[in-house]
């Protein structure tokens, strides 16, 4: 774990709530989704919380994020408000997107937050467009795109690099390297090269980190953000992280062969919430009974919006044809 | 020619976009029409930007967007690189963050590119978000017969976005209409394709000076008829006209409706229309098989089933990817001619 | 199921692929007639090769290539970078120098990002090169209803391909035509696309052993009736069938066409039963405007007007974007439901 | 110009016939286009006749090339017969593609030309795509993709490179930089970064040379093909050239103000065919006489190609829906 000392107490504290906000939130989901009240697909980024909290910490709610199919802890560490994202989940029309979107296509314009992809590599032209409004509002908003080693895959990517960097915009492109597209990994997509690489063809910096260390987040995610809001253009992000459940639902997919067992294991042990919380602990940040009080806080607020998902109405079906346009 | 001094009447959805229509109508040219819309429009709104490889060019997509870097800059006329699905993303990222993007394309064969972010994107953000996130993106495309142009340079796609909830598709025949529904596409939140026959470039028509907006759904007579309805789109309302003029010649009388928008359609008009007639020919741009010429003769079938006197017929491109040389280049596109002998096949 | 059954009459234009066709039927689920498929192909042909996002994965596309990768290696049974355009360029790419690739993807919603290739690239190749260089190229597809997949997860875009000359777009609704029309597709020279409905995979049927070809553009009469033709594609003909079976209890007796291949569609058989029944219903799995149902509908309109004793009837997806929520989706997918109170209105 | 002492004369000599016949080609075309018998768009490369010349004197027949709307240099380089590519711009049945593609859609299957592609990057992914034949086969063919700066935006270019590279797949990336895209110059489109920068992303090697060098890219290219043959890999050339016309037809674009008049000058004093003849001249590779004859020879297979071209029958009308599978 990098060294924190110049970092206020305020903010580590900060990361770790947003962190413990994201797993404890999709712990919950995985818990539930057995009710079978959830009815749509769920994409958990648990053993990635690291990454949306690190980055996002840079991020005034004005500033846009873009994100995938895998969305619940971008959304979170950005900042949006639990209950609406759980009422989404539960297909109400107190979802953010009254029941149309699910999992897949959270929003929360006030939060920056205008709508999630489930289509590989599309949100990253939309951050691409968004830091272009940006700049023609010359508002100093930043815009992130927020993508997987999957979306690497894709020609579009390379097209918005090459477009951000012509154009210098205030974007900053994190892709989230979980060595996996659904069950493929890494090595059967792509040659041994780091995707962080791709970033010099394009004149742009990149940086790689380690995706479950959050201060390496934190400091790599600042130089970016603040080169962006400056006027420096973009930058490429790489962090290496593991998805600890399947790609799709609450289950592990290890029984079935996705992945070795062994790999997974080792990835476990590199938990970034429980080592962030040593490490907070260590350093004298965070006593227990911050750490319970925060726990509660959390807790509390996902036992609400569960409640909250739970308690609302699904749409009438007579409204089907409402939002088209 | 005439038709083009025929106004819609759009007074049912008719709104204003940056002050009230005023009387003054002067004759312009298709093309002289479009640019006068994407210079009012960048204009009136500042949010208003037009993107698209090479519009800032001398040729200036067909000139219609000749001299409006030089006015407005190129931070608002703006080169792309050729990029089409990034490059509609970027389009769509800024549409849904505050922008209102015009995206001009020189052949609308290069929209295949971009479905992507079209199809997935553009015409679901609205529907996916819950109505919280609009589109007010207007993609330009030409399509059309060039000289020998092939395969593919001269397609006519325009039923592959009609088959799209979400979308908008828009095939002003007219001046005013080119000005109007384009205006009314940039004024509006929803993703709309606007397609241009690159024959109708010199066509010229009546246009109010002021900005003013059509808004599509509305199709318009464009000559009354009594014994076929010929429901057309784009320039096969000119074939369908002079097919027109030359059955009257005979006693025929033909009536001839622009559909103008193909998605939404004006199926009330279709129907009004052949309960007058009893009879129709669709004549579309594009191919048969799927296409908007399906549409129109299915909506005829199912919503004025007991009007038809006669089968339908269909005037579209033949069913094979478009040839290079001049003498298939013949057989390929439909004429007049055409649709006279289709008029009497069915009288 | 007793329709599954019912083989289809092909012997006017089936052949055999790597040896006659022998009796042995057995009954097989629609994935496994799939993978039969798969498998004897490989073993058939070297040329062959499947490739496709995690087809190698331990769930093998709905089962449907699982073991497949251990049995023919990885060079035969491809993983692939998530790059649908250019993935599909290289397909192409190998099929227009000897290879006969079969590309897999999990949902047609990906499509979109490959439509340059197919549309302007693999429906052209033939054609641009004067018949000289042929596509031998099949894409397998699935749609079709998940579990709150929303908007860019269930769409069933089979008319984007049916609009394109060039292509053959196969939409198999038994085992027995799963495994003949994609054997046809990967020994013919067109690039095809097949669509696989997500909810057929557990459906059961008789297939013999022996590999076999089923030719594109010949429908089946799954059933006979006298007062009502529906014209059905894909698991459509499955609720058709059942509100066919509903509806004879009443007395009123339903024909039931099953199109197995909307390009080229067997506009013979629509004519044929609509003369005899006299009534028309197209129930699609995917959207009504400029679709399959419309062409259809236009069919019908053309070439069997004098018949057409009724308006004809569209089943389709309502037109808008799928949407996440059960309450909706209900709403949303049709049924034989809505088949049967289709009928009523028109008898 | 790049010494040449290890080549041999007669290969020095063939480059220099296929230059030939590349330039007299398109200048016939240039001179007989206003009669209007060739109906369609020709996009002349002439002023960029070494790049494949150069490459294509590496290829053998049964190898692979895949070209774009320029393409008539390609063709020719690769061996292709006059006469059935003068045909097909003349629409007739005698063309290659029995009038049905024009200029823009050449075919050659004897001599390893699948077909070409008006779509801009559309040839990419199809070369790697007939490497992939190749490798498959294992007939150690190598397949060669031409493309412009232009095509190098498009995001199906980084796609190909990436399955490319990581199938070590026989086959040669050539990026004709002519700095533009019909009018668009390339720094209105990219970032300052060579294109060949593109390369190390995907692991692969990359090279940059003078594209109107004949013998800078015979080495270059040479190197590449090599690789590829020997299972190497994939390799990205660029190859810095000019066109001396407009983007499409027969006239310059200067007057009409496309691209500055001094650039276009000073590019006409660089002419690849020029500078390779007067090279080969003061290095007594070639004389005066050696000139002359092939010259006329050139000049009389480009006659019987026009002639070919001209009497042949245009297409009935009656077989239009031929060809379509
Ligand atoms: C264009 C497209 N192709 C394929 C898919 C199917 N798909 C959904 S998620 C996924 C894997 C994405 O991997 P990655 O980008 O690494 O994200 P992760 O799931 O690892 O977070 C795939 C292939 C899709 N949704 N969109
Ligand atoms: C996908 C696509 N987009 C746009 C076009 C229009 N277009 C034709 S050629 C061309 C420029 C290509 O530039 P480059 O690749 O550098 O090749 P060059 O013409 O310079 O040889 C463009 C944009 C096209 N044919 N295909
Ligand atoms: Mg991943
Ligand atoms: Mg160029």
């Amino acid at each position: 774990m990098t060294a924190h000392t110049d970092i206020s107490a305020e903010v580590l504290k900060r990361l770790y709530e947003t962190m413990l906000r994201i797993r404890l939130f999709e712990d919950r989901v995985a818990v539930l989704y057995p009710e079978q009240l959830v009815k749509c697909p769920v994409h958990l980024c648990i053993g990635q919380e690291a990454i949306a909290a690190g980055v996002c910490a840079h991020l005034a709610k004005s500033d846009y994020i873009f994100s995938t199919h895998r969305s619940h802890g971008h959304c979170i560490a950005k900042g949006m408000d639990l209950r609406p994202m759980a009422a989404e989940l539960y297909g109400k029309t107190t979802g953010c997107a009254h029941g149309r979107g699910g999992s897949m296509h959270l929003v929360d314009t006030e939060n920056g937050i205008p709508g999630t992809t489930a289509i590989v590599g599309g949100c990253i032209p939309l951050a691409v467009g968004a830091a272009l409004t940006a700049r023609k509002m010359k508002n100093g908003r930043v815009s992130v795109a927020f993508f997987g080693d999957g979306a690497s895959d894709e020609g579009v990517f390379q097209e918005s690099l090459n477009y951000a960097s012509l154009m210098k915009l205030p974007v900053v492109f994190v892709c989230e390297n979980n060595f996996y597209a659904t069950n493929s990994p890494q090595k059967a997509r792509q040659p041994e090269v780091n995707i962080v690489e791709r970033a010099s063809g394009f004149g742009i910096p990149g940086e790689l980190a380690d995706g479950n260390d959050v201060l390496a987040v934190y400091r790599t995610a600042q130089k970016a953000v603040e080169r962006a809001r400056e006027g420096g253009g973009p930058t490429l992000l790489e962090y290496r992280t593991y998805r600890w459940k399947g790609h799709v639902g609450p289950l592990a997919d290890i029984e079935i062969g996705c992945r070795p067992a062994d790999e997974h294991e080792a990835w476990l042990k590199k938990c970034p919430v429980d080592l962030y919380g040593r490490y907070l602990q260590e350093n004298d940040v965070m006593s227990d009974q911050d750490i319970e009080a925060m726990l509660a806080r959390v807790e509390k607020d996902i036992d609400e919006a569960i409640a909250f998902g739970k308690a609302g109405q699904e749409p009438a079906g007579t409204d089907l044809y409402d939002y088209v346009y | 020619m005439p038709w083009t001094k025929i106004q819609a009447d759009d007074s049912r959805k008719q709104v204003s976009f940056g002050g009230p229509a005023s009387a003054g109508l002067r004759e312009l040219s298709y093309r002289d029409a479009i640019r006068e819309a994407m210079s009012q429009a960048l204009e009136t709104d500042p949010a208003v930007f037009l993107i698209g490889e090479g519009i800032d060019d001398p040729g200036g997509v067909f000139g219609t967007t000749v001299g409006l870097k030089d006015r407005f800059g190129a931070e608002r006329v703006m080169d792309s690189p050729i990029a089409e699905n990034g490059m509609t993303g970027v389009a769509i990222g800024a549409a849904i963050t505050g922008m209102r993007p015009v995206f001009i394309h020189m052949r609308v064969d290069f929209l295949p590119m971009c479905m992507d972010q079209i199809i997935n994107h553009a015409a679901k953000w609205s529907y996916m978000t819950g109505g919280k996130v609009k589109v007010p993106l207007t993609i330009r495309a030409v399509i059309g017969r060039g000289w020998g142009s092939a395969a593919q340079h001269s397609q006519s796609l325009q039923a592959l976005f009609a088959h799209i909830p979400g979308l908008r598709v828009i095939m002003p025949a007219t001046p005013y209409d080119a000005k109007g529904m384009i205006l009314g596409s940039i004024a509006g939140n929803a993703p709309t394709i606007c397609i241009e026959h690159r024959w109708l470039y010199d066509m010229k028509g009546n246009v109010p000076e002021e900005p003013y907006v059509i808004h599509p759904g509305i199709g318009a007579v464009r000559r009354e008829g009594r014994d076929v309805t010929i429901v057309a789109t784009s320039y096969m309302v000119y074939e369908a006209l002079r097919a027109a003029e030359e059955l009257e010649k005979e006693g025929i009388s033909i009536e001839v409706v622009d559909l103008r928008s193909v998605l939404p359609m004006d199926e009330d008009l279709i129907v009004e229309s052949v309960r007058k007639t009893g009879r129709l020919i669709a004549a579309d741009t594009g191919w048969k098989h799927c296409g908007v010429s399906a549409e129109i003769a299915a909506v005829a079938a199912e919503k004025a089933h007991a009007a038809l006197k006669a089968p339908v017929r269909r005037l579209c491109l033949p069913f094979v990817p478009a040839p290079a040389c001049q003498s298939l280049e013949k057989a390929y596109f439909p004429t007049h001619a055409d649709i006279i002998s289709a008029v009497r096949g069915i009288l």
